[in-house]
């Protein structure tokens, strides 16, 4: 059996019938227990105080908002090359639960940036080109949303989200290059193993994320499911309309 | 007159219909300008009040062409002319609705791109009643630039350069409301200015572009 | 209430091209004006619908009940069959002849279809229901049948019957057969416009 | 309950309020419009079994 | 293909075509930012080249409506598309018809312009290469993002909203050109850049457009 | 050279709106295309021209040889009337039919008239004579004679007639008599597309 086999919506539909209670439940307990614990059982850092509370969600979401377009990309070439209606709803479901977790990392940084920085808001790199992805998001909606017919509309916003992203990443480097940061690196390099944040940060930390990428997936089934349906219902009244 | 607002509106919040996108553009000039002049908050700052009136204004521009030309082209305007609605009451009622749509939404942007542009913290307040005052201004006058290039193919490009000379009373005391405000300075000679306008605008311009409309119509 | 049209001189592009046409309409009758290409029809259906004045000449009777159909048929692409003529109902202030308007031209179907999918015969019938929801006791009517099938020529000539029957009056611009047998025809070619006559067009001036 | 928060206390707050409410904000926008589809196409289901 | 750049560049001189417009919209934007900054020549002269390079950019993103959604509304596009040219070259001779009217025109203003914003001596050079070498960049992306837009109506909001991100890379490293120029610094490193993403935004970008406008015409 | 369309299906909308089409279309000959308003005819033209994508089947024999023409015209307002003409010839590389289409459809007076300005039939003349001037030989087009007077339609009929006569073809669709007798005429009714039978439309993976 191949996986493509999913990608026939009836049958995308039924499976995700039979995981998404499932999911729910892991991505939700997931994210209280990860907030939670940040929230109440962490002990305040020495430098910045109680503000370090706010890494539980602004890091998780961070990673998510970029993960969020990767995975767009991801479907949109798919529907490119293989034309799999799925795909390109997953990637219509995904824009605007990415596009939250962009305003949740960009609303949550500035929030933390008043008493870190002594200001809302700085041109750093890191920040400028959240923003940028921000408005990527935006634009890719507003053109899903403006186009009636809805291969049409696949079509357009894929190619769209193909050349966006060269050009994300044109300007991060461009963004690098036109001002020096304030923000962290990373502190979580996946390879060297190594760490600038300690474990009793670092759990919750993890679990949050964990939390936060299972209620990406829900969100984006859910949301596909719902794009079917609408798919399907549009379907049926065209050929009630046609006989 | 309400069933021209309310259709006006509805095919501003449809897809595609171009609601939200006056701010987007907001949003955009203002991330632009920073691009544009450099990171450095303490010069964004001194030219936030003024950057934030262009944008709000340029958006406002952008979005002047789809408030008559859009009717002209299908037949509407034709037939509305022969409705029974004084040309006056069609054009003002489509001024409101530009307004509601593109005005009032960058009011209440403004102080959040205000953070952007680290504006001064006492400037937020007066940025954001200088936009109130003076936006409707914007539209009104705008919807006369549109009466005027209606018949002209994309006038959108004519439409602006009609239009800006007109906005720049409005802009200059607009922008220097915000930026006394911003300064913490006495306002009242400018605030008093950007309400005159408003009110002289609001009550002679929908006769002008009823005027103009009917000749393009014939 | 009968329209009287007296002497009328009318202009396109600063020349006169029709002059001393005269005509009435009166209540239960069509008119239909027949002329070459580029005779000057739609100019001539503009005026009375009171788009443009005319150079000279009266139009009487008929001030503030017309409606008026031209080739653009002023519906938006992203409004519903309903929406459309519900919103041009409202316009005219009627309120409850939209289920009439959309039956008499076989557009139940249609009705929450996006009038920017529908095709071009379709949306010509759209047009010509407009007609129906303003209420209005003129017609003027600019080739009203283009893209139609025969079918919906059938349907158009009898709303005009019915029109007609409830006392209203037409003009209609066309050149195809509309099957309206008793209407007047009026060819607008013998009145066509002989420049320098003194009928005060704009370009009269500089002759 | 509240953990002491020090002097940054409406800081944490807000950042977690603001967040949490748009999150919530998502997941009721999400459900809302899983539901109104769902309703749409059982509607139209049903009339198309109906009509055979 | 030269008959094409030729009615393209025709129908821009005639009356209403545009030409010109750009450059006036230019000078509007200008002239508008000294009356909303205000009349400081220091605080004028340090924010000139980020200015000029937005204006130019706005003026450059307002013609492009004209671009190709004139020719789908009148059918024209449908029947290029059925003729002997490929729709690449369609698009490329649009861009470069786009370029020729809105684009040159700004570079060549562009010293002027930068006076009425008290521009230092050495920045006049600066800006005109980094606008030289950047605007082909803008019209070809531009020209995209039309090419997205072209079935909707007046999409001219969503067309700006959809293409500025994409103008970011040129306009940081342009305006860095610019400004870098104008403070004597060492600039190679963001000229570079420039030229480096407008040879491959002309190389690659036709085939994107084309690929976007097969499928509006669908 | 012949153009042989095979068990065409086609779609609008992501739903095919007609199945199993077949014909022929020979050197010489005409095909006029009927059907009702919404039938699928300007769909099926446009798949012909190739400027959408059959669900199935093929159109074979007729590559890069087809001159389309559509409800709109593709005139530039500010143009003259030979300009826009001089234009499309440059464009399908023929440099010398420019006067020739011009006196076809009697277009020699306006010629200098900026395509605006022209009334509606006037407009449509031009955009038939552009036809003359692409060189192609397979005439694919969408209602040719709308808004024309009775004297223009035997002027297009005679046109269509001398194309065919050097061999060239025409697929036209209509909803009037356009004066050609010994045209073949095909209904499309008969192919509407019944849903849900494997067309391969982009909705069916839904149904
Ligand atoms: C609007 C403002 C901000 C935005 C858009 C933003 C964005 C980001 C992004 C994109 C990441 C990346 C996560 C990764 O690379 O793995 C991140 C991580 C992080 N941010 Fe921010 N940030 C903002 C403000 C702040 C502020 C003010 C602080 C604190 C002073 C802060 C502290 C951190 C920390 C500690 C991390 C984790 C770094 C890591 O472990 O990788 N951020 N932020
Ligand atoms: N701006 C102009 N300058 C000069 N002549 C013009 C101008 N505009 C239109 N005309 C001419 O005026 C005449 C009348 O045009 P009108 O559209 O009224 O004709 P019509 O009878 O409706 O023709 P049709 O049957 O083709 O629709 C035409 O000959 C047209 O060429
Ligand atoms: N986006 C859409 N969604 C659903 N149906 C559509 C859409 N667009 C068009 N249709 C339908 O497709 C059918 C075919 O339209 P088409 O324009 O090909 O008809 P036609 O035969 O040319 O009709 P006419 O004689 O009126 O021009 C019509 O019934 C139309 O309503
Ligand atoms: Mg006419
Ligand atoms: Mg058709």
């Amino acid at each position: 059996m191949s996986l493509w086999e999913y990608a026939n919506p009836v049958k995308f539909l039924r499976l995700s019938e039979k995981v998404l209670p499932t999911l729910w439940v892991a991505s939700i307990a997931c994210v209280c227990t990860g907030l939670v614990w940040g929230f109440f059982f962490t002990p305040d850092d020495f430098r910045q105080g109680s503000t370090v509370k706010i890494i539980y969600i602004h890091v998780p979401s961070a990673l998510m908002a970029i993960n969020a377009w990767f995975m767009m990309l991801i479907a949109s070439l798919i529907w490119l090359v293989r034309r799999h209606h799925v795909s390109a709803l997953a990637a219509k479901g995904a824009a605007p639960v990415g596009m939250i977790m962009t305003v949740i990392a960009l609303v949550t940084g500035a929030i933390w940036g008043q008493p870190m920085w002594g200001t809302w808001w700085a041109w750093d790199p890191r920040l400028t080109s959240f923003l940028i992805l921000f408005l990527f998001y935006l634009g890719y909606m507003a053109l899903w949303a403006a186009i009636e017919d809805p291969d049409s509309a696949a079509d357009l916003t894929s190619v769209l989200c193909l050349v966006g992203s060269v050009f994300a990443v044109l300007s991060r480097y461009a963004v690098n290059f036109w001002n020096q940061g304030l923000h962290q690196g990373t502190s979580i390099p996946v390879a060297t193993g190594e760490r600038t944040v300690s474990d009793v940060f670092f759990v919750p930390l993890l679990i949050a994320m964990v939390g936060f990428g299972l209620l990406f997936v829900t969100l984006v089934l859910y949301r596909t499911g719902t794009e079917i349906r609408l798919r399907r219902a549009r379907a049926l009244m065209a050929r009630e309309g046609q006989s | 007159m309400k069933a021209l607002l309310i259709r006006d509106l509805k095919l501003a919040f449809r897809a595609g219909g171009g609601f939200g996108l006056g701010l987007a553009f907001f949003l955009i000039v203002v991330v632009m300008t920073a691009f544009a002049i450099g990171p450095n908050p303490e010069l964004l700052g001194r030219v936030a009040p003024g950057i934030l009136w262009l944008g709000a204004l340029l958006a406002c521009l952008l979005s002047l062409d789809r408030v008559l030309a859009l009717d002209f082209e299908d037949g509407s305007l034709d037939l509305l002319a022969t409705a029974p609605l004084p040309l006056e009451a069609v054009v003002s009622v489509k001024a409101l609705a530009h307004w509601i749509t593109t005005g009032l939404p960058l009011v209440l942007a403004a102080p959040v791109l205000g953070v952007l542009l680290s504006l001064p913290a006492q400037g937020f307040f007066w940025i954001t009643i200088a936009l109130l005052i003076g936006t409707p201004a914007l539209s009104v006058i705008g919807t006369f630039g549109a009466a005027i290039t209606v018949g002209i193919k994309r006038g959108g490009l004519l439409l602006s350069l009609l239009v800006l000379p007109l906005y720049v009373p409005t802009l200059i005391f607009g922008a220097e409301v915000a930026r006394r405000g911003a300064e913490g300075m006495a306002l009242d000679t400018p605030l008093l200015m950007v309400s005159g306008i408003t009110c002289g605008v609001l009550a002679l311009m929908p006769f002008a572009s009823a005027a103009v409309l009917r000749v393009n119509l014939r | 209430m009968t329209m009287t049209v007296t002497d009328l001189t009318i202009a396109r592009g600063g020349m006169p091209i029709l002059a001393a046409l005269s005509f009435q309409l009166t209540p239960g009758r069509a008119l239909i004006l027949r002329g070459p290409n580029g005779a000057g029809k739609t100019t001539l259906l503009r005026t009375v619908a009171g788009l443009q004045s005319p150079l000279q000449g009266d139009i009487i009777g008929a001030e503030d009940q017309i409606a008026y159909a031209a080739h653009a048929d002023g519906l938006k692409a992203m409004l519903s069959v309903a929406e459309n003529l519900r919103f041009w109902a409202d316009v005219f202030g009627q309120h409850d002849d939209v289920e009439a308007a959309l039956s008499m031209f076989n557009l139940r179907d249609l009705r929450d279809r996006l009038a920017g999918t529908l095709s071009a015969g379709q949306k010509r019938r759209l047009g010509l229901a407009r007609l129906l929801v303003t209420g209005r006791k003129v017609w003027v009517l600019d080739e009203p049948t283009v893209s139609l099938d025969a079918a919906s020529v059938v349907i158009f000539a009898d709303a005009v019957r019915t029109h007609l029957a409830q006392g209203g009056m037409a003009l209609i611009a066309t050149h195809i057969d509309l099957g309206l047998q008793d209407a007047d025809v009026l060819d607008v070619t013998p009145f066509a416009a002989v420049a320098g006559t003194g009928s005060g067009a704009s370009d009269e001036a500089f002759l | 309950m509240i953990p002491d928060l020090g002097k940054y206390a409406t800081t944490v707050l807000a950042a977690y309020g603001s967040s949490l409410a748009l999150l919530l904000g998502l997941l009721w926008m999400t459900l809302r419009q899983g539901r109104k589809a769902r309703r749409a196409l059982d509607a139209v289901e049903e009339r198309a079994k109906q009509n055979g």
